[in-house]
């Protein structure tokens, strides 16, 4: 075991962390939220441990209670499961940034509960992320899923309680679809362990399989709010308060992502059946996403609302690069989870703090924005040319990554849908950049309102500047990706 | 018109579903592979590598004891939840009226006297019951989580019979909070006991000189549980019933 | 024998779903809602899991339906 | 058919998640709703007990007087943490529809359509 303990750190610390939080909320009201800072920087550092080990010495497992893999429960640490560092990174920054932002947008009775569900939630995050099992994947799923509903019902907002119960029941049924699938898997092969699963699934009857599967993918679709599925995502990320709509939009949606990830591998190594029909499927999807996400942002004037379909357009990317089925189409998509994760933080978290400032949300209120808070709103432009592709920026290489994908399996079809896609996307932000920056502003007291807090604003400058960084050193996750993705598609022959 | 549809498209999800079902190995025979590749181990060393003659404790708490607190966790969240979810309007009704040092109880539901007799009766025998049924966890069915539903489940009993105030008494406010995440803080004492001591997280001795340990810390986490689980239970339904 | 009682057990349940859906009055259908428990909690009890029977007594039947019965209480009886 | 005879836990189980996925879809009533998806739980609940049933197994308690064969244990594992995350959501759920009704005073959906 190359990681030591930390694997036992990363996933135990948060729960132990919350379990504790509401007693530290009661005992000192204004610690609970310091409280969880330090938990998570414990967090942070393990995760940075387990993929220090992975990126010096390669993949590695935890046995949990000392049991080998098919009996006891496995902690797989491998490429994929490097996604806690991000999960880290944007979870510290967006606690960071609660501090002062909660204050004012939960009440105060709620506070030591908010902290202790953001840290659930991202606790459950990071042990659904590097989980070996697919049984504990589930029981983590409902940690995070669990929170994520109450978080969006927290702040209180006119519609919180029923965006949140439309997500609980969308979110609940996917999960249940989920469990159904584990349940045919378990029954075809005796095992719940993943890598265990993959040598299993070999040889079983192929049309139970294919349930399985098709059951799997409508349950983490779901999760990901890809565009049929996604009615529960715009109200509920749009409603919950700016950290937590940071940490949906940017984290909770890509659970969905790493599952299917997850479920490729096995796919993959087993060969239990042609996968063509799924790819399509994910594939077309994914390009109907694309367009219908952005063409709902155009007709928002909610920031937060437009902000939200935006995520529906880009996790249409993300899954067009898996159905692709090619190297690049791949690394494309599970690269474009990270990028898109600090991009979208970067602007709910400055949508977030004009709110805070401002108290208006629809664009046309946010007019001239751009003289009155430039810091937050330069880097919100940043965000905005990023999530757009524009060269030297993080969005750009992975957009890139894709549409070579498309063209590699020979589908110039959607290599053009993404093109197409990319220049929606462009036209609603410079909508939105338009007002901030090129408008007389509608409200001229508006003018005198300074920038947030300090920290609130420190979140918000370094995940823009990692946005650039990400740009000109994109190729580091790529390179560190593509191992992953090389020796999961080696089983179809190159 | 919308039923029809909607009928429609679940009778057409019920025919692969059917068909799925119907090609799986056949129920109830020992030869699936359900039964012949990771249980067997369980069954047959599971009561003394697990140290739990009832194997059903022995895979939830030992071979798989991460996910029970993973699960622990769960009702947990749960708790924080509907906690969050509903502090708010006390909070608001705090800023109506000052002095909200006793809140108005909602008038107890009129319960018949032989109810209430019964209760009182039943009460102690259940409290025995599901201590026993804790501590025999893992001889016996029942467990911790059992145990402490079928407490929380009396602690609401009393509370519909004779109001929660004097329910609550029984579990005071000021002791209350260190109970609700009792489980999780069982599983992460053993499991730090087990990482001090032995190997990876949670991991409980399976022979040599340490294995006195096992029974004590098997129980150790059925009463986390048990304790966690009631009071969790007690305080959802004080939560809900508006009356915290 | 056992499987004609299978099935009778399988059409209470059946039966008991269908009635929870059709029952107009929340607080019927929250106390079908705990039958339909009870006969799953007999079902698994007669597949050799008392374990997982004993729970779903306590928590299907029992703590579910009294959220259910608390919630009925404080919001609305009548489903429209 | 035949085969279907012989996993009629299975059938059984499939069509009481339909059941319960109709009632989340079609009902209107919040309440039923969740009525509803607890139905879907149980059938879940159902179909991985399903996949543990030995003919003739008894309960998996080893000790004095205990002859194989015996009921597989891990699906009962299983789905006790699986009961225990049916009743958080529950419990969420419920808490969230008496906060609708106290904001909105109605918790059919189809008043609360226009609300939002």
């Amino acid at each position: 075991m190359d990681g030591g303990h930390w694997p036992a750190v990363l996933v135990v610390t948060p729960l132990v962390g919350a379990a504790l939080c509401p007693i530290i909320g009661r005992r000192f009201p204004n610690f609970a939220g310091y409280w969880a800072l330090g938990v998570f920087t414990a967090v942070s550092v393990a995760a940075g441990a387990v993929t220090y080990a992975v990126s010096t010495n390669g993949p590695f497992s935890y046995h949990m209670g000392g049991w080998p893999p098919p009996f006891g429960i496995e902690l797989r640490f491998d490429e994929f499961s490097a996604s806690v560092a991000v999960i880290a990174l944007i979870g510290w920054l967006a606690i960071l940034y609660s501090l002062s932002y909660a204050k004012h947008a939960v009440p105060e009775e709620r506070l030591p509960y908010y902290y202790a569900l953001l840290l659930l939630c991202l606790g459950g995050m990071a042990g659904f992320a590097v989980t070996g099992d697919i049984f504990n994947m589930f029981v983590f799923l409902e940690i995070l899923s669990l929170s994520s509903y109450a978080l969006v019902a927290i702040a209180g907002e006119r519609i919180a309680e029923l965006a949140s119960f439309k997500y609980l029941v969308m979110g609940a049924v996917s999960s249940l679809t989920i469990l159904f699938a584990i349940g045919f898997l378990y029954a075809l092969t005796g095992t719940l362990n993943m890598g265990d699963l993959s040598v299993r699934l070999a040889g079983v009857e192929t049309f139970p399989a294919a349930v399985a599967v098709a059951a799997l993918t409508l349950g983490f679709s779901v999760k990901a709010a890809l565009f049929p599925l996604h009615i529960w995502l715009p109200d509920a990320h749009a409603t919950a308060p700016s950290p937590v709509s940071a940490i949906l939009s940017g984290l909770v949606v890509k659970v969905g992502v790493l599952g299917m990830l997850r479920m490729y591998q096995m796919l993959y190594d087993s060969q239990v059946f042609d996968l063509k029909m799924l790819n399509d499927t994910l594939m077309w999807l994914g390009a109907i996403s694309i367009v219908m996400g952005a063409l709902f942002a155009m007709v928002q004037e909610d920031i937060k609302m437009m902000l939200a379909y935006s995520t529906i357009s880009n996790i249409g990317y993300i899954f067009m690069g898996l159905g692709l089925a090619s190297t690049f189409g791949i690394i494309g998509g599970a690269v474009h989870v990270f990028n898109h994760a600090i991009i979208k933080a970067t602007l709910f978290l400055g949508a977030g703090a004009l709110i805070y400032q401002t108290g208006y949300r629809d664009l046309k209120d946010l007019r001239g924005i751009g003289k009155a808070m430039p810091v937050t709103s330069a880097c919100i432009a940043i965000g905005a040319v990023s999530i757009v592709g524009i060269p030297p920026t993080a969005g750009f290489l992975c957009k890139w990554y894709i549409a070579l994908g498309a063209i590699e399996a020979g589908r110039i079809f959607f290599a053009v849908t993404l093109l197409f896609g990319a220049l929606l996307i462009f036209v609603y932000y410079i909508r939105m950049l338009n007002a901030f920056y090129f408008t007389p502003p509608l409200h001229a007291h508006l003018m005198d309102v300074g920038e947030v807090p300090l920290t609130m604003l420190v979140p918000i400058v370094v995940l823009a500047i990692l946005c650039l960084v990400m740009g000109v050193f994109g190729r580091i996750p790529l390179s560190f990706i593509e191992p992953a993705v090389i020796d999961m598609l080696a089983p179809l022959g190159g | 018109m919308r039923r029809a549809l909607i009928i429609a498209l679940l009778v057409l999800a019920a025919v692969p579903l059917l068909f799925g079902v119907s090609q799986l190995p056949p129920i109830g025979s020992t030869g699936n592979p359900t039964y012949t590749h990771v249980v067997p181990r369980y069954l047959e060393e599971g009561a003394e590598e697990a140290g739990a003659e009832n194997i059903v404790t022995a895979v939830i708490l030992n071979y798989r004891g991460y996910d029970t607190n993973g699960e622990v966790t769960v009702i947990f969240t749960a708790l924080v939840a509907v906690l969050g979810v509903l502090t708010f309007a006390k909070a608001t009704a705090a800023k109506s009226e000052p002095a909200e040092e006793t809140p108005v109880p909602a008038p107890p539901m009129p319960v018949s006297p032989v109810t209430r007799f019964i209760v009182r009766i039943l009460a102690p025998f259940i409290l025995l019951f599901s201590i026993y049924m804790v501590i025999y966890g893992h001889t016996s069915p029942g467990g911790g989580f059992q145990g402490g539903t079928i407490v929380g489940a009396l602690l609401i009993a009393v509370s519909l019979v004779s109001g929660s105030a004097q329910a609550k008494r029984l579990l005071p406010e000021r002791i209350r909070p260190w109970l609700q995440p009792a489980a999780v803080l069982a599983f992460a004492l053993v499991g730090v006991a087990g990482l001090w001591l032995i190997g990876p997280y949670l991991s409980f001795p399976v022979e040599g000189e340490l294995v006195f340990l096992r029974t004590p810390w098997l129980t150790i986490i059925e009463f986390g549980i048990g304790i966690g689980g009631a009071a969790i239970v007690a305080s959802i339904f004080w939560a809900m019933e508006g009356s915290d | 024998m056992t499987r004609i009682f299978d099935i009778l057990l399988y059409a209470l349940l059946i039966s008991c779903a269908l009635m929870v859906i059709r029952t107009k009055d929340l607080l019927g259908a929250a106390i079908i809602f705990s039958t339909y428990s009870l006969v799953m909690c007999l079902v698994w009890q007669l597949r050799g899991s008392p374990d997982v029977a004993l729970t779903e007594a306590a928590v299907g039947a029992g703590v579910t339906s009294v959220l259910f019965l608390i919630t009925v209480a404080r919001t609305t009886r009548r489903e429209r | 058919m035949r085969v279907l005879w012989t996993n009629i836990d299975y059938a059984a189980s499939v069509v009481l998640f339909l059941i319960g996925l109709y009632a989340v879809i079609a009902k209107g009533n919040l309440i039923k709703k969740l009525m509803g998806l607890n139905i879907m739980e149980t059938a879940v609940f159902a179909f991985v007990m399903a996949t543990g049933i030995v003919t003739g197994g008894d309960a998996p308690i080893l000790g004095k007087g205990a002859e194989p064969p015996f009921a597989n244990p891990l699906p009962q594992a299983l789905i006790l943490t699986g009961i225990v995350v049916a009743l958080s959501t529950t419990a969420l759920a419920l808490s969230l529809i008496m906060r609708i009704y106290e904001r909105h005073g109605t918790i059919e959906s189809d008043d609360l359509w226009g609300v939002e």
